[in-house]
């Protein structure tokens, strides 16, 4: 009753750095690990068929292949692997080695790695911002890309964008003030937590048990996937 | 709620059954005909028995943690558009390799997500209908080679073809499979070959193969090292391939017979998509090696034959073998490799060589094709895009035995010949029957004068014969 | 009545915002600051100068100090009551930390400062009867200075009294008559270290309670000397409230963050950042982020008023800046965590979640499995009879 | 305790030599403002003490203006200490209290300082004043 209803942007960013963040984490962690757990536990059924390669080496070997994409792919597709890999590698680079996030998962997990000095984070944001533009407006004019897509690939572009966005914001003070700015992006960055589990954005974590799996089959029978 | 979830009732909540907000979250069983009655024009149950049920039953049956992981990875790029030769030749994005998948998707969220399952909980959540699976039906036999190439490309892992397979058994079990290929699996199971051959005719080939080369087809060896198997195909459209093996085996010395049990390779059930089809055919290989005792089984100049039953056979019947299976570019290569093939002379036209998908990026064998090459072409080269990552011919996976895909087979086929277009190529090498046939009457249909030539036939060409074969005389006495 | 100062370019750069009572004028006698001034035998050129500090005080460009001196010649001294509650004398500390005379005694000079419990030399009663005095015979007029919080009327009055009166009825007793509030500190301007968490004492603002008074916050733990005697120097010279940011303090002061201007900017926009506080990074000056420096989101003028005189300030002796100006500093996380750290273990929730997580997908992914392998067992072999019967 | 000179505290580090790069800038905006002044005649004053200087920059940007023929003091509420930097028309004034301690340290770019003009009224008063010497003599 007494303390002033209305919040304030200081209010803001300790309620998006405090609670809501315990929140997010909490939310991401349990779907996520939901999401993996049931689909390690469907398991795969025995393979008797006499093996030509190794599956694991196979599996292991895709999980870093798929990175190259073959040359006729690229021909066929160069807007989709240029600008897809430019803006996934920005945002993993912006994501981890900007030095403020460092800082955060040094406090949240106890683990720290060089970082990126800031005006080279900068640039590679403002790729990965250019390159989701570049992105969305692929995915609206594409026949294929657009045939296939469903709201909650624009939901999930919208959530991946937003973050770098405010981010870039924040960093360049063009919000004011300040509290409201970071409060905002942090708050973005939790929507993309939460989502995260519940959409898609899992590829960022079962991508990869995707590969292994598909560079298993494929090595059993002495293939490279 | 988990035996009601799991007992056979209970799983019409995700069977089509429109399921109104209002009504409980679970549907009584006793609830369901009338809810069908309305909600589903199509039968409950087709002639033989299929029905939806049994079509997701069976698409339940095929879900494991790959297919849980690939779904959860696709973000809807587009990119396996681009490897598949039904979308690239037609434009059309329904053609795009996930999208065939989609009732698969739509039942692997619903059941097998907590949050498919608590969406559907709230009557949040699309279901898989009866025509959701008539509606796919073409899309998953028609447009599909399961050539894997698409499983190539996939930025993020996707193994498509591997789930284009398992989608098949829904749409067998829901009664949503093709005619061509129906007809063929029942010939198949019925006569031993797919296209009604008997041994009768393979007899008389036999004959005129003993006749032609003067040596002896062996039958019924017991104790041989290699099972020959032969396809249908083969048998009405190339009888070089049986003359040539005869050839090159009595020139290596290599012990081998035919099994009059069991001559067919071809694998029907494979391309309809049916493991308990596929089990019967591949059982009757097993127990002809297993009766003569041989030590490998010779998979023919065909494709799928090799997969069925190199990979898929061995967990059709639940066991390993106890002989290996080899293609017979393999053996010989292996051959080759050993000094057993005694070439003279080379072919001197420019050659370009098709792998089949099934062959190459399904199964490995890649080099071997081409150091045979290397042993009898002087002019070999090969398309841009081979091996692992070659273009298929468009009639595998069962769409040649598909009447109704013949347009878009020959539309697939276009990529194929622009591929042979860039190399401008004699003749083209092959080393299956599938593939030889679709690229002869393609190429004849799209009037380029490019003859096609099996790989085994050229290689006993260019055999350097001993003059009487001693194996061949032997054998006659 | 007429403004008694005409329009002056300083009243296009000030605020619209205006004392609800009568500016700050009294009728009669009172001599304008100017008379004061020369009367002390102050030179003209001993004006100008006063008005160039005056205007560096109010952190006004010195193009504004001919209209300063304009205003400080007719301006007349304000009477001023200045309550102290749960703070602990650092505002009031810093107010007099001059080693000598300057030109904010000055100003303190020129104010009527009628009650200061710390500073002034009467106690007890008699104090607060100099208190209601000045309340008295300055009714409307007079500027009201709070600094530290005060339990709230909800509160344990006990926590906090003066001359047995709790500060809750002492602050809404004398606020009746002021002018304006001048909340002086982070405790008075927000609650500063009472209102830490658990609070205790349930402390609260000044601007939680003060609802129909003009409220100006001067916020800092404690506040520039230079800034609380600017603010006062404005209402001095300007009659007038100064522009404020959304926290209620003057622009002109906390207008930008410590990062916007702090001479380490340079290092962070390099990325190049002290690491602890004695490494090579440290001893070379360089950005103090990763030490926890609150910079980018504190609005205060230190990195150009300095402290001690213009001797220095936090950030130039190698400590990280606090935030003290604020609110909820204290509760914002750790003084020497970096800024994107968020309070709290957040690291356990994940762990905690993330077990509970595993454990809830193996019991859903069982379930998924179990429908599996029941169709499994249910299964249908496909025969080629039934396959028949189809053509 | 007499002074908090006598508090034995010695300063370790070269910290002056630092350069956090504000001098520069500074002296960029002194350009203008005497271009300013040449084109129409308008003086400009910079408050340094607004300045985001670090340890060093002030040195460094006095090391720039270097000094001039000229320096005044002018005696008035503590004293007033003005210095010509080598520019001509750039001017150093810094405000000094009672105590000899800095109150504010401003750069005028102007033909003459401020503070070294006769203020308003002060002519009128020397007038009279002159009027009043003449009449007693």
């Amino acid at each position: 009753m007494i303390a002033s209803l209305e919040m304030t942007s200081m209010d803001f960013l300790m309620w998006t750095k405090g609670p809501l963040f315990q929140l997010a984490l909490t939310v991401f962690a349990l779907g996520m690990l939901v999401r993996l757990m049931e689909i390690f536990m469907l398991g795969r059924e025995h393979n008797y068929a006499l093996p030509r390669g190794s599956a694991v080496a196979g599996g292991l070997r895709t999980l870093y292949r798929r990175f190259y994409t073959d040359a006729g792919t690229f021909k066929s597709a160069p807007f989709d692997v240029v600008v897809g890999t430019l803006w996934h590698i920005g945002f993993i680079v912006a994501l981890l080695l900007f030095i403020p996030h460092v800082e955060l998962i040094k406090a949240t997990f106890g683990i720290a790695w060089p970082a990126l000095p800031n005006p080279v984070v900068d640039a590679i944001t403002v790729i990965t911002l250019l390159g989701l533009l570049a992105a969305l407006v692929h995915r609206l004019l594409h026949p294929v890309k657009r045939f296939l897509s469903t709201h909650e690939d624009y939901v999930i572009w919208a959530v991946t964008f937003l973050p770098v966005l405010t981010g870039y914001l924040a960093y360049h003070r063009i919000i004011n003030p300040y509290p409201l700015a970071l409060g905002l992006h942090i708050l973005t960055a939790e929507i993309f937590l939460v989502v995260l589990p519940f959409t898609k954005l899992t590829h960022i974590f079962t991508a990869w048990v995707a590969r292994y799996y598909n560079g298993a089959t494929f090595g059993r029978k002495g293939v490279q996937s | 709620m988990t035996d009601a979830v799991l007992s056979p009732g209970a799983d019409s909540v995700a069977t089509g059954d429109t399921v109104p907000p209002a009504a409980p979250r679970v549907a009584r069983p006793a609830d369901q005909p009338a809810a069908r009655r309305t909600a589903q024009p199509a039968p409950a149950t087709r002639a033989g028995n299929f029905s939806l049920q049994r079509g997701l039953q069976a698409l339940r049956e095929e879900m494991d943690a790959p297919v849980a992981a690939f779904f959860s990875s696709c973000v809807h790029c587009g990119l396996c558009a681009t490897a598949c030769p039904f979308f690239v030749e037609t434009g059309d994005p329904k053609y795009t390799p996930i999208y065939k998948l989609e009732p698969m998707r739509i039942l692997w969220e619903r059941e097998l997500t907590l949050w498919g399952r608590l969406k559907a909980a709230v009557g949040l959540g699309k279901q898989v209908t009866d025509e959701m699976l008539a509606e796919w039906e073409p899309l998953l036999y028609d447009s599909c080679t399961m050539c894997g190439r698409c499983s190539m490309v996939c930025p993020v892992g996707n193994d498509i073809q591997y789930m284009i397979r398992k989608a098949r058994e829904g749409q067998v079990a829901s009664g949503h499979a093709p005619e061509g290929l129906i007809a063929a699996s029942v010939r198949a199971v019925r006569t031993g070959s797919p296209m009604g051959l008997k041994w009768k005719t393979l007899d008389v080939q036999i004959k005129h193969v003993e006749t032609a080369t003067g040596l002896t087809v062996p039958i019924d060896q017991q104790g041989a090292d290699y099972l020959v198997l032969l396809s249908s195909m083969e048998i009405i459209n190339f009888p070089e391939y049986l003359e040539a093996i005869t050839k090159i085996f009595a020139h290596a010395g290599v012990s081998w017979t035919l099994s009059e049990q069991c001559f067919e390779a071809t694998n029907a059930g494979v391309q309809i998509g049916s493991k308990d089809i596929a089990a019967t055919l591949v059982q009757r290989v097993v127990d002809a090696a297993e009766r003569l005792d041989v030590k490998h089984v010779i998979s023919p100049e065909c494709g799928h034959a090799y997969t069925a039953i190199r990979w898929e056979g061995p967990n059709a019947i639940k066991r390993a073998y106890p002989f290996q299976v080899f293609h017979i570019i393999e053996v010989l290569d292996q051959l080759r490799a050993e000094g057993r093939i005694k070439t003279q002379g080379k072919e001197t036209d420019r050659l370009s060589m098709h792998d089949p998908c099934n062959l190459a990026r399904k199964s490995g064998v890649i080099q071997q094709q081409r150091d045979l090459m290397d042993l009898i072409a002087d002019d070999f080269v090969d398309l841009k895009e081979h091996g692992r990552l070659q273009w298929c011919c468009g009639a595998g996976g069962g769409v040649s035995s598909n009447e109704r895909a013949a347009a878009l087979k020959m539309a697939a086929f276009k990529r194929k010949k622009a591929q042979i277009e860039a190399v401008e190529p004699d003749r083209m090498v092959t080393m299956c029957a599938t593939c030889r046939t679709q690229l002869e009457e393609g190429l004849e249909e799209l009037t380029m004068d490019i003859p096609v030539v099996g790989l085994t036939e050229l290689i006993a060409d260019h055999l350097v014969m001993p003059e009487p074969p001693p194996a061949a005389e032997e054998a006659r006495s | 009545m007429a403004s008694p100062h005409p329009e002056s370019p300083a009243g296009r750069l000030a605020p619209p915002l205006r004392l609800q009572s009568k500016p700050l004028r009294q009728p009669q006698p009172e001599p304008s600051l100017g008379e004061i001034l020369r009367r002390n035998g102050v030179s003209r050129r001993g004006f100008l100068k006063f008005c160039a500090a005056t205007a560096t005080l109010m952190a006004l460009p010195p193009s504004m100090v001919p209209a300063i001196a304009a205003a400080l010649e007719t301006a007349r001294r304000p009477s001023v009551i200045w309550l102290s509650f749960q703070e602990c004398t650092g505002c009031t500390e810093s107010l007099t930390r001059s080693v000598s005379p300057t030109v904010e005694n000055l100003i303190l000079d020129t104010i009527s400062l009628d009650y200061h419990h710390t500073l002034q030399a009467a106690a007890g009663e008699a104090a607060e009867h100099a208190r209601e005095e000045a309340m008295n015979a300055n009714q409307g007029q007079y500027i009201l200075v709070v600094d530290g919080s005060l339990p709230g009327p909800d509160a344990n009055p006990g926590y906090s009294t003066i001359a047995g009166i709790s500060n809750y009825e002492m602050l809404m007793d004398t606020v009746k008559g002021a002018a304006a509030v001048v909340a002086v500190g982070t405790c008075a301007a927000f609650g500063g270290l009472p209102k830490a968490d658990p609070n205790p004492s349930g402390a609260v603002a000044v601007q939680d309670l003060v609802k129909d008074k003009p409220v100006i916050n001067v916020s800092g733990c404690p506040p520039l000397p230079m800034v609380i005697t600017g603010v006062l120097a404005q209402f001095l010279t300007f009659g007038k409230l100064p522009e404020l940011d959304e926290y209620r303090r003057p622009l002109a002061f906390f207008g930008q963050a410590i990062h916007d201007r702090c001479y380490r900017r340079p290092f962070y926009d390099k990325g190049l950042f002290a690491e602890s506080f004695d490494d090579k990074g440290a001893k070379a000056g360089w950005c103090l982020y990763r030490l926890g420096c609150k910079g980018p989101m504190a609005y205060n003028a230190c990195a150009t008023m300095k402290w001690n005189s213009g001797a220095s300030w936090p950030i130039e002796s190698g400590a990280p800046c606090l935030g003290c100006s604020e609110p909820n500093f204290w509760d914002a996380g750790g003084f020497y965590d970096a800024l994107s750290v968020p309070p709290g273990r957040p690291g356990e929730a994940l762990l905690t979640a993330g077990a509970l997580g595993a454990a809830l997908g193996a019991a859903a992914g069982a379930l998924g499995r179990r429908k599996v392998k029941t169709a499994g067992l249910a299964h249908q072999a496909v025969t080629a009879d039934q396959l028949e019967q189809q053509l | 305790m007499t002074s908090l000179g006598d508090i034995p505290v010695t300063v370790i580090g070269p910290a002056t030599t630092l350069n956090f790069g504000n001098a520069l800038p500074v002296l960029s905006e002194v350009r203008q403002a005497l271009a300013r002044l040449m084109e129409t005649g308008e003086p400009a004053q910079i408050d340094l003490g607004a300045m985001p200087f670090g340890p060093g920059d002030e040195e460094r940007l006095m090391q720039l203006l270097g000094s001039g023929e000229v320096t005044a003091t002018v005696d008035a509420l503590g004293s007033t200490r003005i210095r010509e930097t080598a520019f001509g028309g750039v001017w150093i004034v810094e405000y000094l209290n009672a105590d000899e301690q800095r109150v504010g340290l401003h750069l005028e770019i102007d033909e003459v300082p401020r503070m070294l003009r006769p203020q308003p009224g002060d002519l009128a008063d020397a007038l009279a004043a002159i009027d009043a010497r003449l009449a007693e003599a």
